[in-house]
């Protein structure tokens, strides 16, 4: 038996919604026999008709619903349909939810779900990237699974947590990610913790989501290909970023590239370089490098995309130029 | 009540009118006072230069406030209570509701002994556990979160018709043209939660005016696009406003959905401490009266009460007031050194999945 | 164009049935039934795997748009011409406004002869030289860039009322609920703009039934809160939806402010061509005629063509659709290694500033 | 004669409605003898009564507005009443004004002004520094002055640029900060260029708008108590950087530190710092240091206010870690 990505969400918010009567899922499209535009929810309303609710085209005002929902004791799981309708929620999550905890001392323990990322022929408004732009201000937990297990664990325990969590699914995993067996029964790791996947002596290569994947293919080709030791590291947890296991690998290896499938300027690659430099400064032999997309919004024409995005490819090479460095 | 929107409307208002007992009037003309006083006493301390950043008072609109209030429940023991998520001119319903002034006075002052510790100000403040919502700036943004807490208790099964707690707030005539009302607004007559919008029509925003804010005729007319109830009412008039404000609290509670008043009145004061108002045209000071003066006028009047008792609830409320001034002036200043900075309820992320279940109650 | 909102507005509205001339019926005709054709042929290439992403097909909705098209103005050399945000069901409005059938298919191939060149697809195509802007995904955002451009008009001294150009948009039911519209219908209706907004009631966004999507009796009682001149129709009936768009364009044309048209149809296909809209209930098929269909039947049962005509018509539509997909499978695509990967327009900020002075007409 | 920064504002906005036709501003409380929040449009309505409009509370639509009207020939000029509401714009911001040119090739030159930055009392709403959540998506220009012959010039090729371009006002510079003569006299510098506002040869200080001015006593500190030679830059414009001003700085001292009075996660100083330790490694020969706001919302209490952001006396402290690494 294999489980999708798609599967373990949809099998992690069947398993919260029946285990804890405060969860409660809110969102467009997600209801009924149609299950939500990527099916995440699909069979949930049959089972919990009451928790599990269509909403209106209002990004904000669903956004504000789950910050009075669980202000007041509930566990909301909101979905937006792509992460970039979240734009439109941009300031009842950080004005709103992520203040709330610290204004209040009350948690605020909801849990927004954004679909995002490249797919092809989506275009400018339906691959974007937003863990960015939602990790500035403070107050927010942003976590970007890249596994089945951890697209399962992950949500169960943002749904556990109590600060309001930004759960970036990757919507290219959905279904091309499989993985054997079933992911309730796979390691939970900690929700902040980041994860080397792969360990490797000659350069670090931090990544998160589905870059993830491509940076594991980029370590095997640099493995077999060209000799160079890789260890790849799955953030897991964008912010607060667990540095410790940063630092930890770029002291052994000495050397760092951050890849994302995201924009350059600000971005996660632009934090994690940034720390690493100032607190390991005298770790590094060459310089960090970031490998991210082109500075521009994403192109819906298949061969425009594909040169939009980085690759495995572009991975190796920015390694290889560290490496040799 | 003008105008009220239908003849129906009309005679159960005047019904409601009739059935004010004197001792909602006194209750309410208490908490307006109070607020009144409560306001000047903020004034006097930010003069003094006591108060960091500005004071907002509800100068002119104490007494729709304390319509509000009145027919709120706050919650205590056992007793769920309303949802209130005051802005910055409901200074009389968050008294009447159960804020105390030495709390006013503390979050002004920014002491850390207040509910917001001396990390929010002025009237962004509330208290969870006393059913209030403490207001973000961004004007439209309470309404939807009034509106999860009742989507909360409905699931909870927390709602029980027809005597139900009700989620209430206000907006201003500029906050109506949000695009965060019409959500919130939407998903509420949706959901056909138990929720009233008090719009208090106060002829200016900041320093615009009606025509600059919308084009409608009167901005109960938006309640229909919604399919909520619309109720008008003069602000200043204490019993106009007991009645409309009642009435549909009322039907809010007794599951007749989702109510919006619409208030006229004015704002007796710059738009914050630091604003003279010299903006305001003559014309428009002239239309409206003092709500609270009409309102104690009103009461002498009406035999609710005698001079000699006014004059000693006035005392006793000043009084009030300036002990609570000096207990809070008296009060600790948050210690940077002492706070603790976090910004994330959870301690350490990096040790979840922990024993979290019981955390958020 | 039931309900009309007012008596005098259904004497007008008939007098405008009585008015349209045989020659708008036709052209009306043509620009459904080209509609119509384009999207079969959208589905085809889709189909073949020709398409990156979905098509978006206006099946249902081509009447409706027929009629906003063919009361538009297109600029053209010396004429300002009307401004037009088309949505993703406009096909026949765009066609009607000068959109040609071989900048769809480019737009939908992803070539780089197309308007947008490849970087954008499927439904987010415009052209600002013909009066078109291209939508963004975010439903509710195209409205207020309608009101900046009629705005700039305005300063301009190019709105000449009684005969003035127009801004237009259309909206879904769905839509409607979202913030950003209602914040440009307000400013729209203060700035008394000559704009029509079209509210297209298909009965369904994407899965969500109009029960889940506001809650008002129908969604012309939104207009009066806005101060906006609401117009009904039914939106599957040439006749009715030439009528009701047709004297909101011309009630914007002469001066007399904001117009919004609520019309209703049923959207006949999927959300986009990736569903299969199994959660269509038989009922609501029941209750909705095919607009296309009944505009056919009608034209040929009113003598206005005959079925000769009509399948010459039909041929010559095809034929221009052929071609233009031919055309457009030959050409090519962006190249990424010529591609100029340019997001500003400034060519260098280090030697701002410099002669930017004509950049921009 | 003295020029205020909100001054130099005012007749920055009063010479181009002045000077063309094409200007016009629109943002709440704007005209009529009020003028503004902050004055900046003062008495600028009486001379343009057409083309200085009041609106309504609705920034998305404000937003909007000045999309279609730049699109349409138009050189629009709005203004946030605060910085901190222009999270309400957000979407048109990066998703409609951004994407405009490199959508359509039809330029989309509004500016929009947001009054932004801390002063005392204002609290969590009313402080925040909004370039860096303006920054991540490619497609506006990001600026902020710190002079108030800056505040006059850039606003002027603000206006003339023909991309949108976000200007970024201090408002505690408003009134505090004057300069003496008139502003149009002073030099004008290319829109997008940095600055060196101090040479120095110990170590770079980059910062820009009112941490600027910490940074500029902060040298003066470190020079004379310290002996420390430090060479400050201003950015001027955050997005895009002038990184070869920065690097030809970094190039000289071997050191730096980034100072802004935003929060540090992904911000401004992530970025400048990620970009001298990927293209400069070699030069450096310290680690690279960021100075940042406390990261939680801005208090509003004056002792928590003055512990939340940085000043002087900490860069002071950055530079020696720096110089004695
Ligand atoms: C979204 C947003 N934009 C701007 C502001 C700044 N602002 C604060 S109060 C105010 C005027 C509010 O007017 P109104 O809603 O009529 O309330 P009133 O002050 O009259 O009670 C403005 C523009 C804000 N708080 N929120
Ligand atoms: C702000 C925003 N949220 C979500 C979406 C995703 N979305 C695209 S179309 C659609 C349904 C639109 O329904 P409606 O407005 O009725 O138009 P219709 O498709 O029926 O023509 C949704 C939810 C979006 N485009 N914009
Ligand atoms: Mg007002
Ligand atoms: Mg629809």
């Amino acid at each position: 038996m294999t489980t999708s990505y798609v599967e373990a969400i949809r099998a992690a918010l069947g398993d919260a919604l029946r285990d804890d009567p405060r969860v409660f899922i809110y969102g467009q499209d997600i209801a009924g026999s149609f299950g939500g535009a990527f099916k995440a929810t699909k069979g949930l309303s049959e089972l919990h008709p009451e928790r599990v609710i269509n909403a209106p085209i209002c990004e904000d005002a669903i956004t504000g619903v789950a910050i009075g929902a669980a202000i007041d004791g509930m566990r909301p799981v909101i979905e937006f349909q792509f992460a970039d309708f979240a734009s439109i929620a941009f300031n009842q999550l950080v004005n709103h939810a992520a203040t709330t905890f610290w204004r209040t001392g009350r948690p605020c323990p909801l849990v927004a779900r954004l679909p995002m990322g490249g797919t092809k022929g989506s275009g400018p408004f339906h691959c974007q990237m937003p863990e960015a732009w939602l990790s500035h201000h403070p107050g927010l937990v942003v976590v970007a699974p890249a596994t089945v297990a951890d697209a399962y664990w992950m949500l169960r325990d943002a749904i556990a947590c109590d600060d309001p969590v930004i759960f970036c699914e990757h919507k290219y995993l959905y279904n091309h990610l499989r993985e054997t067996g079933d992911p309730r029964l796979a390691e939970r790791l900690p929700l902040g913790a980041a994860v080397v996947r792969r360990a490797g002596s000659d350069c670090t290569l931090v990544s998160y989501s589905a870059m993830l994947h491509e940076c594991l293919s980029a370590a095997g080709v640099l493995e077999q290909e060209h000799g160079v030791s890789v260890e790849v590291i799955d953030l897991r947890c964008v912010r607060p970023l667990d540095t410790a296991t940063i630092l930890e690998s770029v002291a052994k290896t000495g050397r760092v590239v951050v890849a994302t499938e995201a924009w350059p300027f600000g971005g996660i690659p632009a934090e994690v370089v940034a720390v690493i430099a100032s607190e390991a400064f005298h770790l590094l032999d060459a310089p960090p490098r970031r490998v991210c997309a082109v500075d521009t919004p994403i192109p819906v024409q298949p061969d425009l995309y594909a040169a939009h995005r980085p690759h495995a490819a572009d991975i190796v090479e920015a390694v290889l130029e560290t490496v040799r460095f | 009540m003008t105008p009220s929107r239908s003849i129906g409307d009309a005679m159960r208002l005047l019904a409601g009118r009739a059935g004010l007992s004197r001792e909602l009037r006194l209750a309410h003309l208490r908490w307006a006072l109070l607020a009144r006083i409560v306001d000047d006493r903020l004034l006097t301390l930010y003069n003094s230069a006591q108060v960091p950043g500005n004071v907002f008072t509800s100068r002119g609109q104490e007494v729709l406030a304390a319509a509000m209030g009145v027919h709120l429940r706050a919650p205590g023991p056992g007793a769920i209570g309303d949802i209130f998520a005051p802005l910055i001119r409901d200074q009389a319903a968050r008294l009447a509701f159960g804020e105390t002034p030495l709390d006013v006075i503390r979050t002004h002052l920014g002491k850390v002994t207040g509910p917001m510790r001396g990390r929010d100000g002025n009237a962004h403040r509330g208290e969870l556990a006393k059913g209030m919502l403490p207001m973000i700036s961004h004007l439209g943004a309470m309404p939807s979160a009034v509106a999860g807490v009742l989507l909360a208790r409905r699931l909870r099964g927390a709602l029980a018709y027809p005597d139900s707690c009700i989620g209430i707030t206000s907006i201003g005539d500029g906050g109506t043209a949000t695009g965060a009302l019409h959500e919130a607004l939407n998903v509420i007559a949706i959901e056909k939660l138990p929720f009233v919008l008090v719009v208090a029509n106060n002829q200016v925003s900041y320093s615009t005016f009606n025509d600059r804010s919308f084009a409608c005729r009167d901005l109960v007319d938006r309640a229909i696009g919604y399919g909520l109830r619309g109720w008008s009412c003069d602000g200043t008039d204490a019993v106009d406003s007991l009645v409309a404000v009642g009435g549909a609290i009322a039907a809010a509670r007794r599951g007749e959905g989702p109510q919006m008043v619409v208030a006229s009145l004015l704002r007796l004061a710059g738009h914050g401490s630091h604003d003279d108002a010299r903006y305001m045209p003559a014309e428009l000071k002239a239309r409206f009266g003092d709500g609270v003066e009409l309102a104690q006028a009103a009461a002498l009047a009406e035999g609710l009460i005698d001079q000699a008792g006014l004059d000693a609830l006035l005392e006793e409320l000043r009084a009030l007031v300036r002990a609570a001034a000096d207990t809070a002036r008296g009060e600790a200043n948050p210690d940077p050194e002492r706070d603790d900075w976090r910004v994330l309820s959870t301690p350490d992320l990096l040790a979840m999945p922990g024993p979290t279940a019981e955390a958020n109650p």
